[in-house]
């Protein structure tokens, strides 16, 4: 009996469709589509995109929809995940004590010590004794200024610097008679504190400022005792790296590095409970978690940041899933470190702080979800016959299986949105599989934050293409520093800036980031989420539990599409002799459609022989 | 090349009255430390267009800046060989576009949203 | 009595002089010079440098040498250090199984597999069957290759891809019908195995390849069972991150990392002993010296690496020092874990790979040095009285204290060439301080050898200096993203290279290397050795141990010069409340002149109140 | 620009014979995939230096070549201004300055060792 048959997969982000004629045991693959699924999954909104993703695959297999005779819908896992970030640590400037930033073109290079003073209040003073440091809010000209300043100093006034709020420090410092260094683009100049004891420092292009960056240098400065200069060793901490700076000498002057109260996280666990303040990050997390047995569940302290996270967390998966925020228990988790720029607040030109903080993947158990109301709202509005079968790891290993040069045992990692799920299949044909919180969106996620993007459309396509820097009109610098030379000049809002080399055109990043910081960014969120989740994933569903017992692991899912998370781990896993690769279903497909190739090759073994498919345990349910 | 040689050309309509309008573009200029050469145009009517083409071709860093008796402004490059300019703007924005014509020849990011893009 | 009395500091590699009128205790500074040492330190040569940087002291204090009635000599702390460095892996291929490189113009672009055929052996054979790779070594010129191939292509051969030893691949691709990945420059194209299946691809610009380093994409392409897959998932794995590659399917074609017999290292302490495999690298071996009470000595396997470097170690010290290499017990030693970049042995087109490695500084404690000869021949020529005299220790915290805002009980960091030393001065004035193997000159060692420049002065410039990218004829890219616009046109040599920026102009590096590359590796450098020593030194000196329970660190020698490396640990110091940054000698002089400046302050207390000098206790000794 | 407004102009002395000399330059820049326009020069015995001076101002890329009946080939830049090279050569290697050319066009490090370096 031949008949046509296909394979459905319905995903959290994509829907995957495979045809095939299937003869006895026999199987000749006609045709697949991916479309990214309507609706939540196990909703019959999915429904559109199945229809849809039929008639795709319909269409390039060059058949009618009407000629399928059966269609199988995969029995998903009912895991579902949520994302959490939060702050450990904040900086805070109190009473204005230093402005430390690096406009593009401050005035001049070198170092000055004054008093502040308005330059408008300048003369209307006697004749200063003490060197000064002159304000200059945005209200000035610049032809002013400077005329101002020369006539004082030819008056005898000591004027040794200059805080500018707009982008003139330049055109003030060439119109100088007297050489002095100056800071602009000072934003909240209102707020520089008066008639204060200031340093001005302003480096050389290319280096940074080495005094008020040394607490010895302020001390030698502002002729400081012992125990002021341990109050103002903070601040030349925090200078540290800039190209220009300012330093007033305030009584309770600080940077302070506040620790949030981050509170602790309970981890319960088969064999015991751990308590781990968020603080000691997530290395330490992720080691307790290690040792606790079996997670059974996971708390955070009441009335602090990891509290307020988890509460968050059960209250968005309560909602998504429909059950009551206490019902739900987390089954898995994944803490991650991460570095959050943030605008230091007290600032007086927009300073940022590279805050720490840790991000969370946390999943849950959920009742079932009823797919079987979306193979029936199908067959109605198909008229093909639906049936629902076959465990999701079951079939995605039977997919994987058809990659050349594969053979039990084997692990397959599905590496999609949500989840890393991993599926082990022994000599026997006997399959283990976990489910595992922090995936590609995680990824997403950390790109988003650690660049201070706000934007995760922007964060996904960082992720997704590789970078290049527009050097000129017509020449780009790509990551690996070859150039591309291009016909057409590329367009303003692109150049000189770091840009995301999709195919349909180029994005240009805004904010500050070199291509190489924006690159480790991307590349260690990679590593962070995915490294970690393949070593979890193995050791958890290797009988043993030591990695040297594999040879063979195979990637599958979105991610595994990626142009860097699949070469990233055939160089990590090889370091334990694994071979390790992204899937190439049935020789064509990479490493897509696995579940919809293994649903039809269900069927066909059904159809055959009946034989056998293999006992089942899911470890995670 | 010696540094009088090194400049971005600025054309202007001799008409031009305001100074202003030019002191705000060559400020922009002298922030981001390019050299500019100012010099009038006494062409009946001349466009902005053409003076910053002119003036992008006459300039030794293929930067030419124009100006029309309306304070229109067009940002040149010598290589675009097209009479489009690659950014245009009011004489109301003129300090952001002499920094630009600046951080054109440095190769540095450019202001765009003070400026209007060029339509491709 | 007013008279003029001189501090001279020699030391390994500079000497410092100081020049003072001494009236009863007080003191009036009149200049200082510093001159790089002449000839080994404790040695008479070094009366040369002494009488130099006295003569330009004078000079700049305006009074003749003859005028100064008093030279005080440092009495310079017996140790002595060395350095090596080795090789713990290796990457060998065997077989020419492979060519991974990235040349600058490959020709084309994607995959193709076939068989390896010379192109002037293909026209012999039959119209082959199968298709082919050609192989096209240097004597053929792109015009005939590609007149050939188009040539063969229309009689029916499928010829897929090319091999080609010139950098003639887009000058070929461009004169082809029918397009195909090329890759050139393939210097040793003779070794490529001939008439063997074998896969090419090359990535567009930007990218990198996707199935040649996948081990699945090899076994589709190879049509490969399980086992050849294990085999050939090495090759796969050595792939990852190239531009362009070739795969050869060879019976036994591999590529190894082999690990080298580094052999154990033996660490002899006063409460035991232990024995650390040099394998587990520097951080393994470093945390066992923690747990062995104070070192007494320190012995490599004999027969292995590691005992090979000992053993030459305690030769270079023997010769220095004049004892005999069984006398010599090492002191103290820093190991850091190395990544060394090294040419694969058996590849086909020069590719290298990151070999890891530990470098070691080793330091012993030597006869005492006869400083009195150096002040005896002193005297002799100069006419002027000349004494030994001051602990080094003791006069460099004495001199450091000079620096505005510091007061005891503080610890000061003389951070040299060879050697970094620490003192700490207790409140009640007692001083404790420890020799460190691992300074300046290991940082040097590293950034050297991790860079593959085998240039030391090189390597040295890049550690003092900023860098840049030249970028254009006029336009130079600085570290910190901006750019610098020159009148002068840069230098051919310089031209698109990332230059080392001295103040006497760019010196150019050859290299692979990005701009953001080296600077990670000078900034790496620096770290490993500074704050590992930095913290190690703090640990000993304090009696608690406890980095909490001290104020001040005030960084002096010359790598406190170091235009980052004060600024790291102030960063780093700064995490334990610590306030750390360079000295300012007398509040004029920064980091230098220290210990000089210590031995006038001695010579005036003495002739003063001929008080109490503090006791001094020299841990390390 | 379009495309054949994108080019390294090569100047070329018209009594040349040699095919093989300006082959090896031409091959050098097309390897590096950056297009060039071949012109005779019909002067009377004009030099490697004037010839590379004017290729380089009637380049749209600014980088011209100039080889004169010697085989003496100079590589130029317009913003230069001065007679002096960026760079001289033979035609023995003609294909290291074809790619430099290139290089230079795309702002890659230049094969210094094969070429002589300009005196400054
Ligand atoms: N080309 C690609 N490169 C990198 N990541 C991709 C690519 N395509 C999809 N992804 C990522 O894959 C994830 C979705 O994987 P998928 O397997 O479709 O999920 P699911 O199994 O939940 O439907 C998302 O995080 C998405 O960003
Ligand atoms: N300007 C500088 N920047 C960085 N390092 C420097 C500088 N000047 C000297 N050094 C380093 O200081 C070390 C020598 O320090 P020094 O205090 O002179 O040694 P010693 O005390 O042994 O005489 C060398 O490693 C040298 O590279
Ligand atoms: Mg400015
Ligand atoms: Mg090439």
């Amino acid at each position: 009996m031949r008949r046509i048959v296909a394979g459905v997969d319905v995903g959290n982000s994509s829907t995957e469709v495979a045809l095939a004629e299937v003869a006895g045991s026999s199987v000749t693959f006609l045709g697949q589509h991916l479309v990214r699924t309507t609706g939540i999954k196990g909703t019959v909104e999915n429904v559109k995109g199945v229809s849809l993703a039929l008639r795709e695959a319909a269409k390039k297999a060059g058949i009618s929809v009407e000629a399928i005779r059966l269609i199988r819908l995969n029995d998903a896992v009912p895991v579902i995940g949520d994302l959490a970030m939060d702050l450990i640590s904040e900086t805070v400037i109190t009473e204005s004590s230093m402005i430390g930033h690096n406009p593009d073109t401050p005035g001049g290079a070198g170092l000055a010590v004054g008093v502040t003073v308005p330059i408008d209040a300048l003369s209307e003073k006697l004749l200063p004794k003490e060197p000064c440091i002159a304000v200059v809010p945005k209200e000035f000209d610049y032809e002013w200024v400077a005329a101002r300043i020369n006539a004082l100093v030819e008056n005898g006034h000591s004027i040794e610097g200059a805080i500018v709020q707009k982008d003139d420090g330049v055109l003030i410092h060439n119109r100088l008679r007297k050489k002095m260094p100056i800071v602009d683009e000072v934003a909240l100049i209102d707020r520089v504190p008066l008639y204060k004891r200031a340093a001005v420092e302003v480096a050389l292009p290319g280096y940074t400022i080495r005094q008020l960056s040394n607490p010895y240098g302020l001390a030698t400065l502002f002729r400081l005792d012992p125990d002021q200069t341990i109050q103002i060793a903070p601040v030349a901490k925090a200078l540290v790296g800039n190209r220009s700076a300012v330093v007033i000498q305030m009584p309770k002057g600080e940077v302070v590095e506040r620790k949030i109260e981050a509170g602790r996280i309970m981890l319960i666990g088969s064999q015991r409970r751990m308590e781990v303040p968020i603080h000691d990050g997530a290395e330490v997390i992720m080691e307790a978690y290690g040792r606790i047995g079996t997670l059974v569940d996971v708390q955070g302290e009441t009335g602090t940041n990891v509290g307020g996270m988890f509460h968050a967390l059960r209250e968005n998966l309560a909602e998504l899933t429909g059950q009551s925020a206490a019902e739900i228990t987390i089954s898995d988790f994944l803490a991650v470190d991460a570095v959050i720029p943030r605008s230091i607040s007290g600032a007086l030109a927009g300073e940022m702080a590279m805050e720490s903080g840790v991000a969370l993947a946390s999943m849950v158990k959920t009742e079932k979800i009823s797919i079987s109301r979306v193979a029936d709202q199908l067959q109605a509005e198909l008229g093909i016959a639906v049936e629902v079968g076959g465990v999701e790891a079951e079939m995605a290993v039977r997919g994987a299986l058809t990659t050349p040069g594969t053979r039990p045992p084997l692990v397959i990692l599905d590496m999609g949105g949500g989840s890393t799920d991993a599926a082990m299949m022994t000599r026997a044909g006997e399959i283990h599989s976990v489910h595992l919180a922090g995936a590609g969106d995680m990824v997403t996620m950390l790109i988003d934050t650690e660049l201070g993007l706000a934007d995760r459309e922007l964060a996904e396509k960082i992720k997704r293409n590789p970078l290049g820097k527009v050097m000129s009109l017509f020449h780009m610098q790509l990551e690996d520093g070859t150039m591309l030379f291009s016909e057409a000049p590329f367009p303003p809002e692109t150049y000189g800036r770091v840009v995301i080399r999709e195919e349909q055109g180029l994005t240009p990043l805004a904010g500050p980031h070199t291509l190489e910081a924006v690159r480790e960014v991307r590349r260690s969120a990679k590593r962070r989420v995915f490294v970690t989740n393949a070593l979890r994933a193995l050791k958890r569903v290797i009988p043993t539990g030591n990695l040297k017992h594999l040879s063979f692991v195979i990637m599958v899912g979105g991610s595994a599409l990626d142009f860097e998370i699949p070469q990233m781990l055939t160089d990590e896993l090889g370091k334990y002799g694994i071979v390790a690769g992204f899937a190439n279903v049935r020789g064509t497909e990479g490493p897509r459609n696995a579940v919809a190739t293994g649903l039809i090759q269900a069927i066909a073994e059904q159809g055959g022989s009946r034989g056998e498919t293999g006992r089942i345990r899911d470890d995670s349910l | 090349m010696a540094k009088r040689d090194v400049y971005v050309m600025i054309l202007f309509d001799a008409h031009v009255e305001e100074r202003e309008w030019l002191r705000e573009v060559c400020a922009g200029l002298e922030e981001e430390g390019v050299p500019y050469r100012l010099q009038p145009w006494h062409e009946r009517e001349p466009s902005a267009a053409r003076l910053g083409c002119i003036a992008a071709e006459s300039s030794p860093l293929q930067v030419g800046i124009g100006l029309d008796r309306y304070g229109v402004i067009h940002l040149h490059h010598e290589k675009l060989k097209s009479p489009e300019p690659y950014l245009r703007d009011g004489w109301q924005n003129g300090r952001a576009l002499g920094k630009n014509a600046g951080r054109l020849v440095k190769g540095l990011p450019l202001y765009v949203h003070a400026g209007k893009k060029r339509e491709e």
